[in-house]
């Protein structure tokens, strides 16, 4: 599968809206191996220290050129330390790692995103056939990613909370009129209410829906079982290497 | 690696190991989820996940917490059980060329030595980890390693069962950790291995609950390497069988803290789990420092020549 | 501080406290040492450096060494003995406005006792807080607060001549803490500190020997966290008399983790060592969560009402 | 005494020698407060970062102008992540801390330095009279950080061991001719082994030494009685309260 764990160097790290940037970094696995949906551990490289200790996991937000890129929120210490880093600086990186977005081929497929959920988009968009990103936030504020995001062909529509932009509710409320035009798969990435409902929804109407999962995760390579998830059946699947883009199916969303 | 050759191999209550570093059972799942990163024949061998009797699920998520150079986990066991184990992980695991340890569990000695019968027959386990760190279900709960007669009940009930190397992995939430490294000496364990995890928790002071879903889970990482060493070295002087190293181990630095306090291997935890090649790195570094400060084997590297056995516990006089 | 006013006051086995945060002993020296740094008045109190019958010159050097998240000590108790800090620090202690917890500690159950005579008739000693992690030379060195039995015979011996407020501060490196909490409940404290160091140790590689001089040391800092949290979880639910939450406390997020326990207070003691000024941090950042959180006395903080007392040990089902 | 514990920026900090760095940071009482031999405990700020633990101990190398200079060797972690530190950066600074060189008003006074123990130099050159430095090294390199010391009117003569400059074996050689024509101290500051002999010399001709000591510290400032060092009479002292000058006849140099 390609993965690598290497100490890679920065090509470029800047703040792209407040406490969310963009980083890139030399990955040879960059211009191929990669598939959409899939993510990588990441850690600033600080020489002797063990804290933070473990690597954060971070989705594949675009690859080209040799080099991988990732969107990210500054939440803690670990990407508090990565959103320090600067051009030339090392970063210890495991991947790319998991189950990406499936490979429909010339299906119609739309995409359901809140907040940092559209991080994967733009290598989705490249390798895969998106029609529609339907995006939710909660003010105007939060979309400020959009103006960086390339998206080649892809129209984006919005919804958000106190309806400064585009339709005021949630996102799911636009899903309907997709559904019910026969979009042959939807995929989502986002929080976990906001993926439960879009899984109801397709359920409901028999659509098939991938969805992008969360857990906290140690290794993200499928050794320590910390990452799981309960299935729908009973026992649980793991995000790292069942997922983290899992046929939302699978899930019991709780 | 300089001019000078050493010699990496170790040998561990008949069991003959390329080199002291193995990788530890839970941080390295069945071996074959490393294969992208490290090559299995580099480490001296491979201590795969606890295998039980039955399959079992685990506990619920949250399973795992940072803290500050630590990680909390409660996996609750999770393990595909011993027949799925042997039909489907193994051969492969085997195949890689590895050396294959396997880390067992149950919750009475019944149970474990049930494991052991059925292992038995597999060609290919070098040797069993019997992690007594379990609950006891016949005795309420209190796990098997926190009391030396339940832990040489289990030792006993294996011991019948397996005629190969027999390790016995100590738990760290005791007292006297040589209490229980002398019952299972005495129950016929051929090497005991320490530290496994040492029981914390972290509470989520916003969403004011545990983090872990379990409310406890069990301490590791470069945090809890001091409390490995002093348990190792304590363990070292009480007992005549081999000791294997655990805890914190990220680097052949802290490997060396365990094999110069006296262990004749080591494992390599939670340092995998943030660099999955992280054990080879320490090989290597293990080699260089014995050709740097000339030590042929692997066994010269300990301090001194450990006297006569004493029990360790009674060495700490004045702290603080 | 936010605009809602927050109830900062604690009350612990009839000590009144401005506010939960004290310093710990062993990490603010007498506490005059810290004035350059610390309004003094601004904690909760300050609870003094051990202090002995007779002074003590402490172990031989090196008596530090830094580890993960971690500082390994074997100071060995030294202390200028319970004249000259009568005479010559506790004046000047008082004179700051501090309230004045005083640790003791000895080697039998009659040298604490005859060390708390002796400080009974000082004025301004609002506390005692027994260390029972000191060896009991009686017992053959193995500390008292590892043997239920030995720490009840202090905590009685010291409960006849003292009726002020009295903690006893329990040692981590026990299977249970809660049977030793239950025990010097039952002798008589009117509250529990917890923990004090875990025992460890560090070995230099290069040198090839212990780093201490003493072989082992107590680990303490944020390393040790995960294990304190769990203890006093563990212990605010076997006991009924106040616990005092200690191990790691670095933030007022980390504080809280043992208020939200179910902890009354807290003491900071390495974070003193590494930032002079952290408890004064420490007690705003509490008062600016109580704040954000809509809660108004400290003993509102305990996560849901602490249920039926049970014994902690016994939660430990199913870690890894 | 004007010891202060906070966040100070770093307004220079570069390689002046390899592994060798000189650095200075605000310091607002750099400009009367601090005496030579003093020091300071350091931590290069990384927010959230418990490891490295505690702050290091450094010797005020020169203060002037509200910036404190320090001048140190890249030993393990925490000098380590200091040396990574630009202009600008932030560092956790406590201090000054601990008992100087005495001032012994118009007195000749000879300063025997072995390696590092040249970084006190300028700060006591600038403050109190000395009127030689005796400076003791392995090897040539080792001499690097002669070229930057600031030391007005101050002869320094060189011992090394190879004898690639100067004198050719131990420093302590060079100091006879100073106590036979009555120089009235000695101040020293090295490797142990060098200071004991200097303080073995100087008991034997009764002249007065003063020796700045190491050990390994915690808080610096007299709480956790960690940094001790065994007296000639018995019990211990505190490098960092008692200390790091001290009147070398009161040490069991052992
Ligand atoms: C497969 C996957 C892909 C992700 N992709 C992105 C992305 O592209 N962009 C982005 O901004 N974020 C992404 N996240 C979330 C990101 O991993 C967390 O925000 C990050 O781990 C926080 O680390 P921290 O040290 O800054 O925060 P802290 O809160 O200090 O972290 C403490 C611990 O909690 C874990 N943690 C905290 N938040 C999360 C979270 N939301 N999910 C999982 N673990 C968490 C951390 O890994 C760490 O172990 C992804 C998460 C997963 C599982
Ligand atoms: C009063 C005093 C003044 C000093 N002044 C200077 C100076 O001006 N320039 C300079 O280069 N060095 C000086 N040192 C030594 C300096 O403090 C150490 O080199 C530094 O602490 C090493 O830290 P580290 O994390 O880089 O190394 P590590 O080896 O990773 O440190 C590990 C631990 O050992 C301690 N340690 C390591 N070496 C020493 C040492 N030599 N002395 C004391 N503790 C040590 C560290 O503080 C730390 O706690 C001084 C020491 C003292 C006590
Ligand atoms: C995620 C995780 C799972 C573990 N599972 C097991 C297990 O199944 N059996 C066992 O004996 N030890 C288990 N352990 C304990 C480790 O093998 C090791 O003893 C401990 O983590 C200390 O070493 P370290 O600090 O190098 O991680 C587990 C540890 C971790 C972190
Ligand atoms: C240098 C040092 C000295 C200590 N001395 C004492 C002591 O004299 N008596 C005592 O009861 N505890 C002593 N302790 C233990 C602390 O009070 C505290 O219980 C422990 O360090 C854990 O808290 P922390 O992680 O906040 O430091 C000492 C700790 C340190 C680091
Ligand atoms: S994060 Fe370790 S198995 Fe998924
Ligand atoms: S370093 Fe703490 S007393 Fe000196």
């Amino acid at each position: 599968m390609g993965r690598t764990s290497v100490s890679a160097r920065v090509v470029e790290n800047r703040p792209i809206a407040p406490g969310i940037y963009r980083m890139g970094i030399e990955a040879p696995w960059a211009d191929g191996l990669v598939m959409p949906g899939q993510f990588c551990m990441l850690q600033a490289a600080c020489p002797g220290s063990s804290d933070p200790l473990l690597k954060r996991p971070l989705s594949v937000h675009d690859a080209e050129d040799g080099v991988a890129w990732f969107l990210y929120r500054v939440v803690g210490k670990g990407t508090g330390l990565l959103a320090r880093l600067v051009k030339g600086d090392m970063v210890a990186a495991v991947g790319p790692l998991g189950q990406p977005f499936p490979s429909l081929a010339g299906r119609r497929v739309v995409f359901v995103a809140g907040g940092m959920g559209v991080a994967p988009l733009p290598l989705l968009a490249r390798r895969r056939r998106v029609m529609k990103v339907l995006l939710g936030a909660r003010r105007e504020e939060e979309l400020a990613v959009l103006d960086v995001l390339d998206l080649p062909g892809i129209e984006v529509e919005i919804a958000t909370e106190d309806g400064s932009v585009g339709h005021k509710g949630l996102v799911t409320d636009l899903l309907p009129p997709f559904l019910e035009g026969g979009v042959e798969a939807v995929f989502t990435c986002g929080p976990m209410p906001m993926m439960r409902e879009v899984s109801r929804m397709c359920g409901a109407r028999g659509t098939a829906c991938w969805a992008s999962l969360e857990a906290a995760m140690a290794c993200g390579s499928g050794l320590c079982m910390g990452c799981a998830v309960r299935k729908a059946g009973g026992g649980y699947l793991h995000v790292c290497s069942d997922g983290p883009v899992v046929d939302a199916a699978v899930i019991a969303w709780g | 690696m300089g001019a000078m050759s050493v010699d990496m191999s170790v040998e561990l209550g008949g069991l003959k190991l390329s080199n002291p570093v193995l990788l530890a059972s839970g941080t390295c799942g069945y071996g074959l989820e490393l294969t992208p990163f490290l090559d299995l024949r580099r480490v001296g061998g491979v201590v795969v996940k606890g295998i039980s009797l039955e399959p079992r699920d685990g506990n619920p998520p949250p399973r795992l917490a940072e803290t500050p150079c630590g990680l909390l986990n409660s996996i609750g066991l999770e393990n595909v059980g011993a027949e799925r184990f042997l039909s489907s992980r193994l051969p492969q695991l085997l195949a890689t060329g590895a050396t294959v340890i396997v880390n067992i569990l149950g919750s009475s000695a019944e149970e474990y030595a049930a494991i052991a019968a059925r292992l038995r027959d597999a060609e290919g386990i070098s040797a069993l980890e019997v992690n007594i760190s379990c609950p006891n279900v016949k005795a309420g709960g209190v796990a098997f390693g926190q009391d030396p007669r339940a832990a040489a009940q289990v030792v006993e009930a294996v011991r019948k069962e397996w005629g190969r190397t027999l390790i016995v992995k100590l738990s760290p939430n005791v007292t006297d950790v040589t209490e229980i490294a002398r019952a299972v000496e005495a129950a016929g364990a051929d090497a005991v291995s320490l530290i496994n995890t040492l029981l914390g928790m972290a509470i989520d002071v916003e969403q004011r609950r545990p983090v872990l879903a379990n409310t406890f889970g069990g301490l590791s990482g470069p945090a809890i390497r001091p409390v490995a060493v002093r348990m190792v070295w304590q363990t070292v002087r009480a007992v005549k069988i081999p000791v294997i190293g655990i805890g914190g181990i990220a680097s052949a630095r802290d490997a060396l803290e365990f094999l110069l306090a006296g262990a004749s291997a080591v494992q390599v935890g939670t340092a995998t789990l943030a660099d999955p090649g992280a054990a080879a790195r320490i090989v290597e570094g293990i080699e260089e420092y014995m050709a740097r400060h000339s030590i042929t084997s692997v066994s010269g590297l300990a301090i001194g020549q450990v006297p006569g056995r004493r029990a360790g516990a009674r060495f700490v006089w004045r702290l603080q």
